[in-house]
């Protein structure tokens, strides 16, 4: 499943659908009925998907995959995925409590992605784009060189293109195991988004829970327009970190998404349900000032 | 009656304390003891050399981080003349931890069709600035830099760009600070509008990692058209500490941590992170400062008369290349 | 039973009070008194227009002033379609007494070999956003920006000029905001940047004073290439009380120091520091915010298709020398 | 007096030096002993001109004339005023305890000035300088339309010669008896400042004791590099207009120029004895890297 491109997954998926309950429901508790992590009321799994995975009683924000972000947001049958086949190497042959390469493995096999990024291109009503989208249950979301180069390539093919950019982020930030490589990637990915930025192809990033370290320092910040998920994590060190250095308990709602827009760092905080149609007038406005 | 100097002496340099002590009990004589003491001197000097070039990563990190090291004004003062600093970001506040200003670079060489001129080439400085002692560093917040001192970095580096002069920046940071404050006011915004805009900077642009290099925090001032090391410095995403507390959750893993996570001079070379070593002199940079000084001061200048040659755009060319090959990944 | 309507009316409005209650009294009758009430309708706008084509400075100032005036955000949603607000100066917050955002402006003509075009322009909108009520007021500090709202502001200025959209601000401040934050903020330094940075853009702007134009508070977002007031709007270098109590030293004065200091739409439109006087409803844009509207569109419009003549370096230079004549002098 | 350019005037306080003391003398209290305003030391007034107007015993600096600052910053013999004959025309007839045409006479009198800026050009170690330098005792420093005729005059100068442009100022704001004219003058010199910046003439300003209001929030916080003299109040609002707002005290040292400093708005607080020194070594690095 490693080597499934998103819209052979797509297929799959579809196949599956048609052949009976999918198979990727198995990994939720209980399968039937989910119990909200903020107010802990019991949902029906099917009328959790139905509203994007928001909770109906207290607008908790799940997390999504990134096929089920990409559906949420591109026009049905028009998304073709790039560079489905890019793979992480451990070069430093780092070893933790597991081999990175077979972490890798692992991760490839948990969620039938790559590595934590899809990208590609696609139509948000209408409207031709590019984009990328992490995805948390791949290492946390963090960023290695195949996230930094997936990044880098859309960015590249958004210029050549001259569509916009949009990326969804989802990351814990640097992916240690590829040591100063990783870090590399905030450098690399930033040097793509200038490139968009002299040549005035907009560039939307949307921060989702959570987004912190390498992640929200390079790529994620720098949005023509910053939006955020409700209550989404988004912040340079990890609440952990600061706790630790400042040795102290930090104020409640702090590196939340409402705490950022309330700080100046994001220009809009938009409900799941409400995204698409966002993204959709902001596009819409680039369109029309990029013709006149 | 002399006073005995006051040595800072790393684990792994004990071995050299003896001789210390002998010169030092010389010196307290009466007789003139200056032939045994030179003797004493070249002793010290080969053991230091042998010491030096055995060391291992985590005895790296620590020459990176020796409260003696010379900081970023240290340097700055040897190498250059005429610094004006400049402070302050136009909207929170000036940054102790990160420094900044105006130079001239001595000494440079132009090639014309009469030979060679020797001028002054004016610079633009930005650095992280430790202390060099526990009052300086609580000034200098260790040399971790807030949303502020990026953003002063950033003045800098745009105010070079418009007067036309290259930008030198001096890396010694544990990090970019973590605390309430940083993240209200957008660490992370700040490092990556630098990233963005270093990228796109018209001039000629060195880095130098002249201690300790933490993470995103020096990468903030760090992408040069050239980036080079002092042969004792670090460079990694992570420190060996955090590292080995998280991934191996054994923070006294930290040398092993060191190991794996090639962050010295060395490995970075290798893997075309940086573009040259600078050495030190013996027994580590904070053993002599000016043979320190002299020999970064000799690096910018060949590597600016490299990067004159370039166009404007040739240097964002340059630039893009080297971030845009960083990475390693297959295709299949 | 219907309710009395929530009006605010005016010192010099009293005789107006009257004729309201007499309707009011008509609308609580069980007959049908349309006929009457249209009657008393007509003499209360013949009394509008008789009242508000005499208006003293002082009066004007009160009118400019007024709780129901309609503001900045109330204007954008009437005249502008898809609004997109924006928040922040990615440097510290955001301030809710400066808004802005994306919108598109419906209805704009452009002519072309085979007859005019209608089509929607996309714009960048930045203003000062006061209250209709205390609660808003303290909300959005009465219009009075920090910094930050200043900053923000030119964030939006740099973003329409990267993608080519015209700009349109709308002015409605006592002033910038004097407190120890704003001056630790650099609240001069927020608002010389936007000068400087106001005249050198490379797209249309038009500035519009809808409500009260306060120093340099309101000069901070107000470089346009055209600037428009409405008809009962101000514009001053200090508020008529400031510069009663300083200049006569009794804040009493204020009716004087109004008429003195030539702050009306006319008497700007006579030094030429404005370009058009758009005119109000009948009683003020409070009587009628959707006819406000419509005017502004209209004037936008008109001065929008003007402007789209000129190429960037035109604005540029357009925009310098309408600054550039400012000031009376004899030079002998 | 109010007639004469500033060569003029210096020719004549050489003819006046040689006869015998030079008149201006008598305007400061007691002639020979000046109190100090900070530390209340008697100082011999000689002592005092010889040391700048710098209380040597505190450190104090006293308000410097047009003149004075000039004498102290360009080099002898090299300055030549530019539009010494510019007036201000009270075109609102303005009248408050007395009518701003008297007010503008009283003050060209008193200062030998005919406005509260001087403007001209000369060598600064040798470096050809446009500068302006406004002067308190002439209404307060006020900017009305000839400042700002003299501030945009200067700059379009330097941008003609491509010359560095320094502006030492001392201001208590806009010209009220001008009204909104007054205010314009904020926009005219900001865009002179910004025609000197997209043709990287470099532009020094120095902010002296006081300098607040309109020219603050315009030409003086616009400096390649922003310089101070020590415990110059600088700000936007005046302190007392600031506790009338706020209703409390505020803080010792608050809108020093120490105080901007701290809060990122000034490069360089230096004190006025080194302050040629300091405005030599940047304009050099200026001329170098214009050379380059
Ligand atoms: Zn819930
Ligand atoms: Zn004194």
């Amino acid at each position: 499943m490693a080597k499934l491109a998103l819209h052979q997954w797509f297929q799959k998926r579809k196949l599956e659908k048609e052949a009976g309950p999918a198979s990727e429901r198995l990994d939720i508790p209980g399968n039937l009925w989910i119990k909200c992590t903020k107010c802990q009321v019991a949902i029906f799994a099917k009328d959790l998907d139905a509203n994007l995975k928001v909770c109906p009683k207290c607008g908790y924000h799940f997390k999504l995959s990134a096929r089920e972000r990409i559906e949420a947001t591109i026009d049905p049958e028009t998304f073709t995925e790039i560079s489905p086949f890019l793979h992480s190497k451990d070069f430093l042959g780092f070893v933790d409590s597991a081999p990175y390469s077979q972490r890798i493995l692992k991760s490839e096999e948990k969620t039938g992605l790559a590595d934590a990024i899809v990208i590609g291109e696609g139509e948000l009503h209408g409207i031709e784009v590019g984009i990328g989208v992490m995805d948390f249950s791949f290492m946390g979301g963090s960023m290695g060189s195949v996230v930094g180069e997936k990044v880098t390539r859309i960015a590249e093919i958004c210029l050549d293109k001259k569509i916009p950019l949009i990326i969804f982020s989802s990351s814990g930030g640097a992916r240690m195991q590829e040591g100063i490589m990783s870090l590399m990637q905030m450098a690399k990915t930033s040097a793509a988004l200038s490139r968009l930025r002299s040549a005035a192809i907009p560039y939307l990033s949307i921060m989702t829970d959570p987004t912190t370290g390498g992640t929200t320092a390079s790529f994620a910040m720098l949005g023509d327009l910053n939006i955020a998920e409700p209550g989404a994590l988004i912040g340079f060190a990890g609440p952990r970190v600061i706790e630790q250095t400042i040795r102290q308990k930090l104020p409640p709602g702090f590196q939340r998404a409402e705490f950022l827009e309330k700080h100046g760092m994001v220009d809009i905080v938009s409900e799941r349900g409400k995204m698409k149609e966002e993204l959709k007038k902001v596009l819409h406005f680039f369109e029309n000032a990029a013709k006149t | 009656m002399p006073q005995k100097p006051n040595r800072v002496l790393l684990e792994f340099e004990k071995p050299l304390l003896e001789l210390y002590k002998k010169i030092d009990d010389l010196k307290m004589q009466d007789m003139d003891m200056s032939e045994e003491i030179k003797m004493l001197e070249k002793r010290i000097e080969t053991l230091q050399r042998d010491i030096f070039s055995n060391l291992t990563p985590i005895q790296i990190v620590q020459v990176a981080r020796h409260i003696k090291r010379p900081t970023t004004l240290d340097l700055i003062n040897l190498i250059f003349n005429d610094f004006v600093e400049m402070r302050g970001d136009r909207n929170f506040s000036d940054d102790p931890a990160m420094v900044g200003g105006l130079a001239m670079l001595p000494g440079c060489k132009k090639s014309n069709p009469l030979g060679e001129t020797i001028f002054d080439q004016p610079v633009v400085l930005i650095g992280q600035q430790k202390g060099s002692n526990t009052k300086e560093n609580i000034k200098r917040n260790f040399g971790m830099a807030h949303p502020e001192g990026y953003r002063k970095a950033l003045r800098l580096m745009h105010l070079a760009e418009r007067f036309n002069a290259p930008i030198i920046s001096f890396i010694d940071t544990p990090g970019a600070f973590c605390g309430i404050g940083a993240e209200e006011r957008g660490q992370a915004e700040a490092i990556a509008k630098n990233l963005r805009s270093m990228a796109g900077l018209s001039v000629p642009f060195i880095s130098i990692v002249i201690g300790e290099g933490g993470s995103g925090g020096a990468l903030g001032i760090g992408m040069g058209n050239r980036v080079l090391m002092l042969e004792f410095s670090i460079y990694s995403v992570i420190s060996p500490e955090g590292c080995a507390s998280i991934l191996f959750r054994d923070a006294k893993k930290a040398p092993h941590a060191a190991e794996v996570s090639k962050i010295t001079a060395i490995d970075l070379l290798e893997m075309n992170v940086i573009d040259e070593i600078i050495k030190e002199p013996v027994g580590g940079a904070h053993n002599n400062y000016k043979e320190t000084a002299l020999n970064i001061g000799s690096a910018i200048k060949k590597h600016l008369s490299d990067l004159a040659r370039l166009s404007s755009r040739e240097l964002i060319a340059d630039r893009y290349r080297k971030y845009r090959n960083m990475g390693y990944f297959t295709e299949e």
